[in-house]
């Protein structure tokens, strides 16, 4: 089948990639844009590590076709750091142990990144419902919603 | 899990994808969100040689108020109902029931229209729009029509939907003084079809019930209204012992499958449990409307 | 010890033991620069898909390639008829049997790998699995163990009919693998018929799957010209992996490099060696090109190794005051189509007989019998030292009916049966020897924190309203660190541990070890043990693992045994080379030896201040300016092989309130206290602690892989199988004592499984308990709302008013 | 995993002009939606396959149909029909037992238990609509069924209800279909088998 030639925005970036009509977001990120944080896990739509921000929403790139990125905007965990500084998720992560093996840790980030822009001050039961839709098999979550929540009021406005 | 090749249409209009669809009358499908059909189509249950995706179609999206009514386009995705104010003034029984659907990132792509035309008797907005008696607006090359929800879920996979049709819109009434909703859903955990679920509609004419639609998510070969609880309750003053009664008549109604979720029995029993919770919960909204 | 201030700061920089050291493996991880085995990406490399059976149970008669072949980009197919001249169609199993690498005539279980297919990319691959056409004979399944040794049930094994021994002792039936005893059967008997009571209870351990998120998968990579294979493999026992290779492939070990690059999570799932594996190493030599193969989730609930199926008959002998005077265990084990279960080898049932948990039980005896079925082949430990969460939920279950039977509080019947305080070491009647304990302090502190006996007021007040509340109490004793190489080996190899530790000129460290990290940041902690062994920072400390081209050969992680042996390995390699140190230190200060004082990160002149020197200066002149006769440079390593395992402990106590209506169970509150000794990383040891008790909450309350009666395997994605979000996993409260190891150079045991062993029968002990008041004793895993609700609909307790 | 069904659909025919069709093994097949007869090896052994189509599913199934046992006198016939997925992922059975009930000289009912063993992927992952997916292929079978067998009788010269009557030609037999491709009629049918088979009743206690 004939290839298409997609173009869209990777982390702020303009990229150019010749897909099939098939292949998933996730693929096309990590095996021809070279972008590998991005996830597999379950290619059900469960796990969510595969996570992405499209568009200003987070979704599943497992669960999206490639050609549908064409024209629009991707980020991923590697366009999380601005300018050589790491977001404040990442700092958070970090200070209060939100990972452990790091396989579903960009899905997680992702997630959290986009869900602190629609509640930037959630409680923790807001913030285990927003990010529902990542699994997590080492860290329990406990120390994830911590790590949401230290962001958050470092985000906060002063 | 890969899906097998296929040829990508992103038609600009729904005339276009009509026309689409009338071309590959056999072998073309339409793709909404992608949710429930992609991954049919990674596991190689599903090999349309077409895909026509209608997701980015500006006609269909976007909520409006037509009169008492509200029109919802049929790719109007589960977020955005969740954050519509319309609809969260005007019927916040689609928000409660969208919130309960999956997990974020995929009420970011699920739609409203493609949860209704899949016919999966385990997607929860055929039962809610049963409870709303809403209308289904499809579109196919003979132009528009309108099907009341009460009429277009048939079977398993099976709807009034033709084949060169596209659900347009969805048209549901606005909420009104005296209505009062229900919606319980009992599921194993995130992201899982429901166990069972129940909507209940009703309106309250003084104390007196006079219009309830109860409808059952999962318990059948489809999402149905069951309609000998519904007679029960109709022009009579609700109470307790009037809901246990409706609860075994819901629990007759039931036609479950066993499944890893349960056996019959069990189904019926949480089918009449969400119900008694749904009436209960529409009984003090129409009260406090 | 450090004391004064000055020392304390110094001992702080340190970031040593005990030290809540932030993780050295963050920042790869958090800026998407891990590097998983599906990241790896070669020149040329292709791709490997498997063709699998969609029968438990058949005869293969015939297969037919052409249509797969012929489609562009396919460059091979592989069935057991190609392997064959290689002899590579079976391959052997840890535990002596035999696992058909494709199969082989016959399949044995729904998705064993038929065929396998190589392409140019995982798209054609995957289209052209589709077109390898396999004629099937469907033949009877055998799903029920308890089915496998009738006299007309299929014969499974034709390969190994005949064979009245598969590897691990005499057998019965031609689906029988093993029998193992242990334990004194005659005093057991007789303290069974003598007791005053006895109670009895049949369980069933059903199988599950770790899942770790990340499946499994390799790249393998064989180089023609220098005739070397290297392969990217996502495995917890690379070292191991490598030699099973070697013996497989017929490559020298010394030619075959294995990497364990990233692990994103293994919980046992990644102990073995898989067909997978197998195939693509295969097709590496075949065609002289990388080949990837990674699994997809189906694959991996369906066909890589689970744990458990464990249908246990417990019997307890005690006194009339709750003092038990036996314990008699019979199990069945389903080990699945083929005995590949990962356990030291001489050990058919693991670590099983650690079944007397932390209670002083005169005598006691343990029958295990493994059998065939048309299922996966598996049966490894998940997240759990080798059926060791079998073990303890078998007693802990035990306790809690022999404390309904008399009517005796459940923590009292614990506190009564304690091996004391004092009696450390102690000597099991099976013969395990627990190296330290005090159970009775650990279990005091939880029910203060919970003030348990307003719990027992509150339940007693809900009972009375017909609500269902539940409190589960478990007090474990796990077995880990294995092991002691007289007692364990894999495949004949020793179950040491490794470490090799090299001090740099400038005092920077690397250090290689035999285990590899899955989760469980060897990189951060084993630098904690050299910083404080060595005086140096943890910072300029390089942990390095998981390359058997530079790390020295280990048995792997799994089984809680990093801490126990890889620790143990480094602390006393270590301790080699400050021995070295103290050695220049003296030359370098002009005193002898014995005239220093070890202080935080320095040598000092006993009674001269100022006459030091510190570590740094001292690997400087390790590498200029050493005793005459003695050997520049600064490393040293060790081979750690332990006199004994490690016992760790733990009291956990758990609330629930039952949902009478939908069988429904909210987690109110789960208090877990943990004694692992000496603490390297608390803040690590928390962590694991949360992430064990999660995946024990998965077992108990919903994980399962239900076969229908033709084995067909239902529901093998993350749809069915229940992984808990964060929605649904409880708040987890965590608690210590510490109560060293006296064997172990450091006092620590190992933690991260003890929450999962621990906490899988305080859930049942939790559900059960809700149910006690109206003579329930036990109910079986996973309690599934559906589940709990059978049992509230069975005692009439969904009835409305 | 294996579903269970039973099945009943009345005919206003009598019970032996049903037997004429469900005694011809090919006409039978030819209800089954997206089932066709591909080879007669002799009177017992056919080999078909089954296209099935549900939603935006779609299977193709190949294999063979035994006819196990006919009973003209009993108006009982038996046959298993058993393949396999073009892309071998799957397998599936149908093991039926169908015969005609006299009800009175005017009307039979046609009476079925059908097994349906399903292997493989289908059987994992498809589960949880296998019962209701079964169900709806039976129910199309016998929509078919009767479908035929009333274009057959009212065409026929012997039927005495047809015969010198000015009634329209009759419809051509049902085309047996897939699935989907019939649900503007199944309202209507809905509609009329239901109630003819009721789901066990829960004990409602």
């Amino acid at each position: 089948m004939a290839k298409k030639l997609i173009a869209f925005k990777l982390n702020n970036q303009p990229v150019e990639v010749l897909i099939e009509a098939r292949e998933l977001l996730v693929h096309v990120l990590r095996e021809q844009l070279a972008q590998t944080g991005t996830h597999i896990g379950c290619e059900t739509s469960h796990c969510g590590a595969c996570t992405v921000d499209f568009n200003g929403e987070s979704v599943k790139s497992c669960t999206v076709l490639a050609i549908q990125a064409n024209g629009g905007e991707v980020l991923t965990v590697e366009g999380l750091a601005q300018n050589g500084t790491l977001h404040p998720l990442q700092e958070a992560f970090m200070q209060d142990h939100g990972l452990q093996c790091g396989f579903c840790t960009p899905g997680m980030l992702m997630r959290s990144f986009r869900f602190l822009q629609e509640n930037p001050d959630p409680t923790e039961e807001e913030i285990r419902s927003g990010m529902a839709g990542n699994l997590c098999r080492c860290t329990g979550y406990q120390n994830i919603v911590k790590a949401v929540k230290s962001a958050a009021a470092k985000m906060q406005p002063a | 899990m890969i899906p097998g090749e296929f040829e990508y249409h992103a038609p600009a209009t729904v005339d276009d994808a009509i026309q689409l669809l009338a071309q590959h009358p056999d072998d073309g499908k339409i793709i909404a969100g992608g949710h429930s059909l992609l991954p049919m189509m990674k596991l190689r249950f599903a090999e349309p040689a077409h895909l026509i995706n209608i997701f980015e179609i500006p006609e269909l999206k976007g909520i409006t108020e037509e009169g008492s009514m509200l029109r919802i386009g049929a790719m109007t995705t589960e977020s955005e109902l969740i954050r519509s104010a319309l609809i969260n003034q005007k019927c916040p029984l689609i928000v409660e029931a969208a919130k309960m659907i999956a997990d974020p990132q995929v009420r970011n792509r699920g739609t409203i229209g493609g949860d209704i035309a899949h016919g999966d008797p385990g997607n929860d907005h055929p039962a809610v729009m049963l409870a709303l008696d809403a209308d289904i607006v499809v579109k196919g090359p003979q132009g528009e029509r309108t099907i009341a929800a009460k009429d277009f879920f048939l079977g398993t996979y099976v709807t009034a939907l033709e084949p060169n049709e596209i659900i347009t819109a969805i048209r549901v009434p606005a909420s009104t003084p005296g209505t009062g909703y229900g919606f319980n859903k009992l599921k194993r955990k995130t992201g899982d079809f429901a166990t069972a679920g129940a909507t209940v509609v009703l309106h309250l004419k003084g104390n007196t019930c006079d219009e309830i639609r109860i409808a059952l998510t999962n318990v059948g070969p489809t999402a149905f209204r069951a309609e000998a609880p519904e007679a029960l309750l109709q022009g009579r003053e609700i109470d307790d012992a009037l809901i246990e009664q409706a609860a075994i008549k819901v629990m007759e109604s039931c036609a479950p499958a066993e499944d890893l979720r349960g056996d019959a029995e069990y189904k019926c029993h949480m089918a009449a449990e969400m119900a008694r919770r749904s009436i209960r919960d529409a009984l003090a909204r129409a009260k406090g409307n | 010890m450090a004391t004064t201030a000055e020392e304390l700061d110094r001992q702080a920089l340190l970031e040593g033991i005990g030290c809540s050291r932030k993780r050295k493996e963050d920042p790869r991880f958090i800026q998407g620069k891990g590097n998983y085995v599906d990241d790896v990406k070669l020149p040329g490399m292709v791709y490997a898909d498997m063709v699998r059976s969609p029968y438990a149970h058949a005869r293969i008669k015939s297969i037919n390639k052409e249509k797969a072949l012929a489609l562009p980009g396919v460059l091979a197919v592989l069935t057991a008829e190609d392997l064959k001249p290689l002899k590579l169609h079976w391959m052997p199993t840890l535990a002596g049997d035999v696992q058909a690498v494709l199969a082989d005539e016959k399949v044995h279980f729904q998705y064993q790998e038929v065929a396998v297919v190589v392409a140019t990319d995982r798209y054609i691959a995957a289209d052209a699995t589709e077109l390898v056409e396999v004629e099937y004979e469907a033949l009877p399944a055998l799903v029920d163990p308890h089915k496998a040794l009738d006299a007309d049930a299929p014969i499974l094994r034709e390969d190994v009919k005949e064979k009245d021994n598969v590897g691990q002792g005499p057998r019965k039936h031609p689906n029988h693998i093993f029998s193992w005893e242990v334990g004194d059967r005659d005093t057991t008997q007789s303290a069974l018929d003598t007791a005053e009571v006895v109670v009895k209870q049949d369980m069933l351990y059903p199988r599950v799957h770790p899942s770790p998120l990340e499946t499994c998968g390799c790249v393998a990579s064989f180089d023609k010209v220098k005739g070397q294979l290297t392969v990217y493999i996502t495995s917890q026992a690379p070292h191991i992996v490598r030699t099973v290779v070697s013996i497989l492939s017929g490559v020298a070990e010394s030619k075959i490099r294995i990497i364990s690059p990233d692990i994103g999570g293994g919980f046992g799932n990644k102990v073995g060696v898989y067909p997978g594996y197998v195939t693509a190493i295969v097709a590496s030599i075949v065609l002289g090109t990388p080949v990837k193969w990674i699994e997809d989730r189906i694959e991996n609930i369906s066909t890589t190794a689970w744990a458990r199926d464990y249908h246990m008959t417990g019997e307890l002998a005690a006194d009339i005051s709750g003092r038990i005077k036996g314990l008699r265990v019979n199990v069945l084990a389903d080990h699945g189509a083929f005995n590949s279960h990962a356990q030291p080898t001489k050990w058919p049932a693991g670590l099983f007989s650690i079944c007397t948990g932390s209670y002083d039980i005169p005598t006691a005896h343990v029958k295990v019998d493994g059998v065939y079925t048309n299922k996966s082949p598996g049966g490894v430990a998940y997240r759990c030292s080798f059926r060791v969460t079998e073990a303890v939920y078998l007693i802990e279950r035990m306790m809690d009916i022999l404390a309904q039977k008399l009517n005796i509080d459940k923590a009292e019947i614990r506190r009564r049966n304690f091996i004391k305080a004092d009696a450390f070491p102690y000597k099991t009647a099976l013969g395990w020897e627990v190296d330290s304990g005090n159970y009775q302090a650990a279990l005091a502190k939880v029910l203060d924190a919970v003030h348990y006996d307003d719990l027992r007021k509150e339940q007693a007040e809900k009972r009375s309203r017909g609500e269902l509340m539940g409190i589960g109490l478990v007090t474990f004793t796990e077995i880990v660190g294995a092991g002691p190489s007289k007692a364990c080996d894999v495949l004949g190899v020793g179950m040491f541990e490794s470490a090799e530790i090299r001090v740099h000129p400038t005092g920077s460290v690397i250090a290689r070890m035999g285990t590899i990290s899955t989760g469980q940041a060897h990189q951060t902690t084993y630098a904690q043990i050299i910083a404080t062994e060595l005086g140096l920072p943890s910072e300029d400390i390089q942990i390095e693992e998981g390359d058997t081209d530079t790390a020295p050969y280990g048995l792997g992680t799994y089984g809680s045994r990093s801490t126990p042996v890889g620790g143990a390995a480094t602390a006393v390699a270590a301790r080699k080379i400050r021995a070295k140190a103290q050695k220049i230190a003296a030359h370098l200060l002009e005193v002898s030896e014995a005239d220093l004082d070890w202080d935080v990160d320095r040598f000092k002149v006993k009674g001269v201040p100022g006459q030091e020197k510190t570590m740094k200066e001292i690997a400087w002149a390790a590498y200029n300016n050493v005793p005459d006769g003695m050997e520049m440079g600064l490393e040293a390593v060790d081979y750690y092989d332990p006199p004994n395992f490690t016992y760790p402990f733990g009291a956990y106590l758990c609330v629930v309130d039952i949902d009478k209506l939908t069988g429904e169970t909210k987690v109110r509150r789960f208090y877990a206290l943990d004694d692992c000794g000496t603490r390297i990383n608390p803040m690590i040891i928390e962590g694991q602690i949360h992430g064990g008790l999660t995946e024990g909450f998965a077992v108990a309350m919903g994980q399962e892989m239900p076969y229908d009666a033709e084995g067909n395997l239902l529901g093998n994605t993350f749809m069915d199988y229940f992984i808990p979000t964060f929605v649904e996993t409880p708040h987890w409260e965590t608690d210590y004592t510490v109560t060293p190891s006296p064997h172990h150079p450091l006092g620590a045991k190992g933690v991260a499984e003890s929450p999962h062993v621990g906490s899988i029968p305080c859930f049942t002990s939790a559900i059960v308990d809700a149910f006690a008041h109206l003579g329930v004793t036990h109910m079986d895993m996973p309690h599934s709302a559906y589940r709990v609700w059978q049992k509230i609909h069975e005692l009439g307790l969904d009835k409305q008013a | 995993m294996q579903v269970n069904l039973e099945k009943s659909f009345p005919l206003p025919f009598p019970a032996s002009a049903a037997w004429t069709l469900l005694s011809d093994l090919p006409s039978v097949a030819a209800c089954m939606p997206g089932a066709e007869i591909t080879e007669t090896v002799d009177d017992t052994h056919f080999k078909g396959k089954v296209k099935a189509k549900v939603g935006p599913a779609t299977m193709a199934f190949n294999g063979e149909i035994v006819l196990k046992n006919i009973d003209h006198k009993k108006r009982e016939m038996h046959m298993v029909g058993k393949g396999q997925d073009s892309k071998g992922s799957s397998s599936a059975e149908l093991d039926l037992k169908a015969w005609m009930l006299a009800i009175d000289a005017n009307h039979c009912e046609l009476k079925g238990e059908a097994v349906v063993t399903v292997n493989g992927k289908v059987a994992s992952l498809g589960g949880r609509l296998m019962t209701q997916v079964s169900d709806q292929i039976l129910n199309q079978f016998g929509k078919n069924f009767v479908e035929r067998v009333m274009a057959r009788e009212s065409a026929s010269p012997e039927n005495p209800s047809a015969s010198g009557t000015a009634s329209p030609a009759p419809t051509a037999p049902a085309k047996a279909s897939e699935l989907n491709g019939l649900s503007f009629a199944w309202s209507v049918f809905v509609g009329l088998i239901k109630g003819l088979f009721s789901p066990k009743k829960p004990d409602t206690h």
